[in-house]
């Protein structure tokens, strides 16, 4: 297999979740974009031990970690959506502006 | 790191602080938030740097200069700008910057009136470069602009936001504002002393091949080149300005009124930092290049010491003024400091230096503590308060922990330099006259019970007992956040030295005992 | 080190159990830094971590004691914690028969008091505080008695002082109790002049601060020690006079009876009284090597306290008064019998007084908890309502007066053997009356407390088991604590103590001095008989008084020999009001006017130097200075939208740009 | 060209157009499900490399557990479900479009300048290799790892959890 195409793929993805996570307003469609580029790296790291063929295996190992560090950041992330809601009544992230000046 | 040892970290631990207060000047005054943010953010920079230098620096090596630089400054008269650091100065430059970031931690929200973040902060930051440049500096002249630039910060924080009272003065007829009469008097004394320092300094230079490098003088004077009726003369002038600043009985009359009359930081940096300034100088300046004057001096200034710790401690216990009494209690504490400088022994000027950094941590807690009581209760007079337990629980905790401290307790900061200065004293150096050294520890001994008297009584009087009536019905703000992160880590000090010694010692102990073999011999 | 080495040869090193002993010492410290912080959240405010604290230190000194027994432990354990000059300054800790036997009765006593004192102490005002102050003195007597150098020593000594500042003072609303607590400070703030002199002149003569090396030293002829003997040996004393109250700096101990009773229990009968007696034994080898005259002068103002401290404690009221001289009494037994070189013995009645001093101090806390009064006019017939406190107290009673088989029984007669045995007739006469005199005032005591009718108001009833079940502790080694070392049948207590790096040179009885112990036992005897008659027979406390009171000498006793009146007269309030008014006076008439003089000119040229520099002078420049920044500042702001989405935008505009820069440019 | 390959690029297609689809659809329900495609493509991928533990992790993982949870989250927020112009905040989208593309090629030039070449693919499954070295080299971030899940959990929790005045008011 030639590994450029599925760099670039990867690469796309990532761009993809960044141009997610700017545009989209509702918060939960953020987390998904995030979802996204963590996928991209993910991508990357299975590639690049292929690639290598790594016999630490750390590239799948990693992307194991992230798999679930991702999971955990889901949880969190809901949660905190879910509080915001609750306080705000709403999931549009433009509304959040505490950090106005 | 390459950039920490050739005297550029060293140079902004210096020099960054003056630099923040030229753009703090350039902060408009509305912006109050900006102004104390660049303040923090600069005092702490400058502790991160001097922390920095401290993992830099050699302790191996700890008696010789290092991480320092010399570049050319004013050559028409050969004075340079020569900065460096050894195991003597280290506490202190460190001690320097920390009570620093303290003192605007406290200010962010504890402004004296009137309130002026800016002007304040800003000579804080003053105030901070010209202590730190005094503890680094390795040429007279430069010494001299730093011992000089302290003062200017001081005066103003004294004359504008001190206590406004009226008060009369003695061989005065009109009644004076308190900050006016202080910060003149604070002024004119140290200025009096540095001017005649700075006679001894063109002395030095004359006599000692055209140099004002404290190193080189140093090397000279250690082969004896400094004799006579002329060496006299200029050990009496540079003990004359040393002297006003530590301060030593007779001159410390400017100490009770500047600290009395000063607002809370002021006074804090005043005992904590300003004080050892003159201690310092005699270490690293009269001392060394002048070890045969010292020699000859050393009984008077033991004996002046003696007379210090006594009279401070007993002139504490009639004291009404809660700010006045710390004030005095640091004449007696600095007597012990000059007293383990005066029996020239290895022991006796590294008790002098551990005794320093105590009382800078130590006094300088209880003078954050009482200049937030008095602002609490808007007044300092101790027959008026009581039962500060019950009305403040957090700060009289604090002030009873401190009064421990700073009576002496074993196993915190204070007691080291108060044993070991005695210890220093029952054996001063071969040749001293032992009779006046070991009647001058005795004094000091007793001395020690004065204190605790003078301070377990002031406990009494202020933290025990019920509150009086007058406060019944006042609502009274303990410590707030500031104050406690400005006063827990000086706490958290005092209880480190006082049971880990060797974070000074280890320091200075290399360094103390070179300078005497230099200048003494075996 | 050579004698360490020399030592180890004949007794263990203790293994583990003595590498790890530092716990004992800094447990309750951290303990005590838990209580301070969490103490009031938790749901027995603290007691029980202060109980786990001292209940752990109580197995350690028992697993101790029980491997000191079996196997004989000698080891010492150094930190340095700094270096000046060319002296080490160090901590450590030092595991031999003396110090474990410390440890032990530190660990026992003060869980006995602990548990009684959470009862005790219900309810009162900083219950969390207290036991913090508790928990940090077991911690700091440790560090005393743990202590291989002399910097340690002091260092012990001044904190276990402040603890007993802060207990003495703990209810420091009235302004008796905080000068109570002062005058204990003060006055031992005084002897400790003698103590950090001594120290220096050891210190410097020796060129160590290791008691290991200075008794090295002193037992091995050095030269330079022998010189400054006699003087260091006295000033050291002067110390242990202080905290060990001796006559005359006795005065601060009765008037420490402010604080509670289970603190005078633990630290002003049991433990930090004995620290002075501590001190002596442990410089022992040292004055008997090189300052014997000054143990002549120890003995001197032990046998003084011992009689002079007796006699008082008879004519006081109060009945946690009459325990408190009855200590200052049985402490100059203490130190008597050190000064007649019985170090043994004197360690032997260290340990016996511990248990049942305490134990008379918690009863009269049960008794005093019963009837809310210190004053025994106000109390008599409590043995119907206080059935196990008065058996207990009478327990320690007949333990101090002397009787057998009980404990004080075997410790007094083994000091009055001693002081026989030093043909010191005179002194010996002197503790025989001393013990009847003991006697008497503890059957004086015991009379006017649970015997004839109640005379004070309300109903006192019996105390709670978690404070009698102390007691009956106590009452057991009050009881047996003495068989540890009889003459002639087992003396392992002598083994015990004197198993240390350093040989003790001391007289040890083989058997019973029958002289001695009769005659002790006779006053004993006729001490308890002639205060029965009196006190029991007569009816009434007045009547007794009456029989008995013979005058000046009855006034001058209550006076407490005018000894506190003459402190205060000649030393304190001069001190304090008129020297102190005068040097003031002398710094702002005398000083400040030469200064002012000066300054007046200052002060004319200061005016205009202010007015030029006032506040508004400077706040205008700064001002104009900073309108430019102002408006800067002013769209600056702007890009503070508080939208998170802007700010990622930008922050990963930037990141590109900066790449791109480092990729293609740099 | 091989069937391997073929397959290879298929699936590559696909998964950028799902990726694609995630970001833009204006329907949330869609852009999960689309997420879920996209997941599903990565797996298949994965299986491709022979990463076959790890494509089952992604597939349990992701779209067992955290996709649940996400349309959970979408319920939860009362998202408009269907067509919804709302979305997206049209304000922002050319720029991020120009920054997306921007970090787009920025990413593919330095993957494609660093790497280049052609991976075999041995048959043989690595699962088992996989586990021990998981269970030995790394057992201590696996560890740490496993902490972290835990405080999530209880932070997820805490944060979630509704306070007990929140719960009043909704009575009322």
């Amino acid at each position: 297999m030639i590994v450029q195409p599925v760099l670039i793929v990867a690469a796309a993805l990532f761009s993809l979740g960044i141009y997610g996570i700017l545009v989209r307003r509702n918060a939960v469609m953020v987390l998904l974009s995030i979802e996204l580029i963590l996928n991209s790296v993910n991508i990357n790291f299975v590639l690049f031990d292929a690639m290598l063929s790594d016999t630490m295996m750390g590239g799948q190992i990693f992307s194991i970690f992230i798999i679930t560090i991702a999971a955990a950041e889901v949880g969190i992330g809901l949660a905190i959506v879910l509080m915001l809601f609750r306080n705000r009544q709403t999931a549009n992230i433009n509304e959040f502006d505490l950090m106005k000046w | 790191m390459e950039i920490l040892s050739n005297g550029l970290g060293l140079s902004a631990v210096v020099f960054l602080p003056i630099i923040s207060a030229l753009l703090i000047l350039f902060i408009p005054k509305p912006y109050e938030s900006v102004i104390k943010g660049v303040a923090l953010l600069s005092s702490v920079v400058t502790f991160i740097l001097s922390i920095l230098v401290l993992l830099e620096f050699d302790f191996s090596k700890a008696s010789q200069l290092q991480l320092g630089s010399k570049a050319t400054w004013i050559e028409s008269i050969n004075a340079n700008y020569e900065i460096g650091i050894d195991g003597i100065s280290l506490p202190l430059l460190v001690l320097s910057t920390f009570i620093s970031v303290l003192a605007i931690i406290y200010s962010l929200e504890h402004l004296p009136e009137p309130k002026s973040p800016k002007g304040f902060l800003a000579l804080i930051l003053v105030l901070e470069t010209g202590m730190n440049g005094t503890f680094v500096a390795l040429d007279l002249i430069l010494f001299f602009v730093f011992f000089e630039i302290v003062l200017l910060p001081m005066y103003f924080m004294i004359g504008i936001w001190g206590d406004k009272t009226i008060r009369s003065v003695s061989g005065l007829k009109k009644e004076i504002e308190t900050r006016l009469y202080a910060s003149i008097k604070f002024f004119v004394f140290t200025l009096f002393g540095s001017a005649f320092m700075l006679l001894g300094f063109l002395g030095l230079y004359y006599r000692g091949n055209k140099t004002f490098s404290i190193p080189e003088l140093i090397e000279i004077g250690s082969t004896g080149a400094f004799t006579g009726t002329f060496a006299t003369l200029v050990f009496a002038v540079l003990f004359l300005g040393f002297a006003v600043k530590v301060p030593m009985w007779p001159l410390h009359t400017w100490l009770p009124d500047a600290h009395t009359a000063a607002p809370t930081v002021g006074s804090v940096l005043l005992a904590a930092i300003l004080l050892k300034l003159g201690s310092y100088g005699f270490i690293r300046i009269a001392i060394p290049i002048l070890p045969e004057q010292a020699k000859a001096w050393a009984p008077a200034i033991a004996i002046l010491s003696a007379i210090g710790i006594i009279y401070g401690s007993l002139a504490c216990l009639a004291q009404t003024d809660l700010k006045r009494l710390i004030a005095f209690s640091s004449v007696g504490h600095m007597g012990f400091v000059m007293l383990g400088i005066a029996s020239l022994t290895s022991v006796g000027i590294n008790a002098a230096i551990i005794g320093m950094v105590a009382h800078g941590v130590i006094t300088g807690l209880l003078f954050f503590l009482t200049g937030s009581m008095s602002h609490t209760y808007h007044t300092r007079d101790m027959g008026r308060l009581g039962g500060n337990m019950k009305l403040l629980p957090k700060t009289g905790a604090l002030l009873g922990f401190t009064a421990m401290a700073s009576l002496g307790l074993p196993g915190l900061a204070g007691f080291w330099g108060e044993f070991m200065a005695l210890l220093g004293a029952y054996n001063p150096l071969q040749g001293l006259n032992i009779v006046i050294f070991r009647s001058s520890m005795v004094a000091g001994a007793i001395g020690t019970v004065l204190t605790a008297g003078y301070l377990l009584w002031m406990l009494q009087r202020v933290n025990l007992g019920e509150p009086a009536d007058e406060w019944k019905d006042k609502e009274l703000h303990d410590a707030d956040n500031y104050e406690l992160a400005a006063w827990i880590p000086l706490v958290i000090l005092t209880v480190l030295i006082g049971i880990f010694p060797k974070l000074i010692f280890g320091a200075t102990n290399d360094a103390v005992v070179d300078l005497i073999f230099k200048a003494f011999g075996g | 080190m050579n004698l360490l080495a020399e030592s180890k040869l004949s007794y263990g090193d203790g293994g583990v159990f003595a590498e790890y002993a530092w716990i004992l010492v800094v447990l309750p410290f951290i303990s005590a830094l838990i209580i301070t912080f969490f103490g009031k959240k938790l749901p027995y405010k603290g007691a029980e971590i202060a109980l786990a604290t001292i209940g752990s230190i109580f197995f350690y000194s028992s697993a101790l004691l029980y491997k000191h027994i079996t196997e004989g432990i000698v080891n010492e354990f150094f930190i340095v914690v700094g270096n000046i000059g060319t002296f080490d300054i160090e901590f450590g800790w030092v595991v031999d028969g003396l110090s474990i036997m410390m440890y032990f009765v530190v660990g026992t006593v003060a869980l006995l008091v602990f548990i009684y004192a959470t009862n005790y102490m219900k309810g009162e005002v900083r219950y969390t505080f207290f036991f913090t102050s508790l928990t940090l003195f077991a911690g700091s007597m440790l560090v005393l008695v743990s202590s291989p150098t002399l910097i340690q020593i002091l260092i012990g000594w001044e904190l276990v002082g402040v603890c007993s500042y802060l207990l003495i003072g703990h209810y420091w609303e009235t302004k008796d109790n905080s000068s109570a607590a002062m005058k204990a400070f003060i006055t031992n703030k005084i002897a400790d002049i003698g103590l950090m002199i001594g120290i220096i002149i050891l210190a410097l003569n020796t060129g160590t601060l290791r008691i290991s090396e200075i008794l090295y030293q002193s037992t091995h002829d050095y030269e330079d020690i022998k010189n400054v003997a006699f003087v260091a040996g006295v000033l050291l004393f002067i110390g242990a006079m202080g905290k060990s109250a001796q006559f005359p700096l006795h005065v601060w101990l009765p008037d420490a009876m402010a604080g509670p009773t289970p603190v005078s229990a633990l630290m002003h009968a049991a433990t930090m009284v004995t620290a002075g007696v501590y001190l002596l034994a442990r410089m022992f080898p040292f004055y008997e090597a090189m300052a014997h005259e000054a143990l002549d002068i120890v003995m001197l103002f032990g046998v003084i306290t011992l009689i002079t401290a007796g006699l008082i404690a008879v004519v006081q009221d109060d009945l946690k008064k009459v325990l408190a001289y009855s200590t200052v009494s049985q402490l100059g037994y203490m130190v008597a019998a050190i000064g007649s070189g019985a170090y043994t013995a004197s360690l032997f009645h260290l340990w016996t007084h511990a248990f049942f001093k305490a134990l008379l101090f918690l009863g009269a806390g049960s008794v005093i908890h019963a009837v809310h009064t210190n004053s025994m006019l106000e109390m008599g017939g409590l043995r119907k309502y206080m059935p196990r406190t008065f058996i207990t107290f009478i327990i320690g009673t007949v333990a101090l007066a002397g009787l057998p088989p009980f404990a004080g029984f075997f410790s007094k007669d083994e000091i009055l053997a001693s002081l026989n045995h030093e043909g010191e007739t005179t002194f010996l006469v002197i503790s025989i009356i001393g013990a009847f005199v003991t006697a008497f005032y503890m059957t004086r005591a015991v009379a006017l407390t649970f015997l004839g009718e109640y005379r004070g108001h309300g109903h006192p009833h019996e105390s709670d088991k978690m404070m009698t079940v102390p007691l009956m502790f106590l009452a057991v080694f009050a009881i047996g604590a003495g068989w540890v070392n009889i003459p002639g049948v087992y003396t392992g207590f002598t083994t015990w103590v004197t198993t240390r790096a350093n040989k003790i040179n001391e007289y040890h009885p083989e058997s019973f001095d029958y002289t001695a112990l009769f005659s002790g036992l006779i006053a004993g005897l006729l001490g308890i008989g002639l205060g029965y008659f009196v006190y029991q027979l007569q009816g009434s406390a007045d009547k007794g008084d009456k029989l008995i009171k013979v005058e000046p000498i009855w006034t001058v006793l209550e006076n407490k020999y005018y000894l506190d009146h003459f402190y205060f007269k000649y030393l304190i309030n001069p001190t304090k009001l008129t020297i102190a008014n005068a040097v003031d006076r002398i710094n702002t008439n005398f000083l400040d006017r030469i200064i002012n003089s000066f300054g007046l000119a200052a002060s004319f040229l200061g005016q205009i130097v202010y007015n030029n520099f006032d506040q508004k002078g400077i706040d205008k420049f700064l001002n104009a200075s900073s309108t430019s920044t102002d408006s800067f500042g002013g769209k600056v702001k702007l890009l503070q939208t508080g939208k998170t989405q802007q700010y990622l935008m930008l922050f990963l505009a930037g990141v590109v740009t900066i790449s791109l820069l480092i990729l293609f440019i740099i | 060209m091989e069937i391997y390959e073929i397959v290879t690029y298929f699936v590559l297609l696909l998964l950028l157009s799902t990726a694609l689809r995630v970001v833009t659809t204006t329907n949330v329900i869609h852009a999960a499900v689309s997420l879920v495609f996209t997941l599903a493509l990565t797996a298949t991928l994965f299986l491709l490399l022979s990463a076959e533990f790890v494509a089952l992790v992604l597939i349990l993982v992701y779209i067992g557990a955290v996709i649940v949870l996400f349309l959970f989250g979408i319920m939860i927020t009362r998202a408009p479900l269907g067509k919804n112009a709302e979305l997206d905040n049209d304000k922002n989208k050319k720029a991020g479009a120009i920054l997306a593309f921007a970090i787009f090629l920025l990413f593919s030039f330095i993957l494609i300048s660093g790497f280049s070449g052609e991976i075999t693919i041995d048959q043989a499954s690595s699962t088992q290799l996989l586990g021990e070295i998981l269970l030995t080299r790394f057992v201590f971030p696996f560890e740490i790892v496993s902490f972290v899940l835990l405080a999530a959990l209880i932070g997820g929790i805490t944060l979630a959890r509704k306070d007990d005045a929140l719960i009043n008011e909704d009575q009322i």
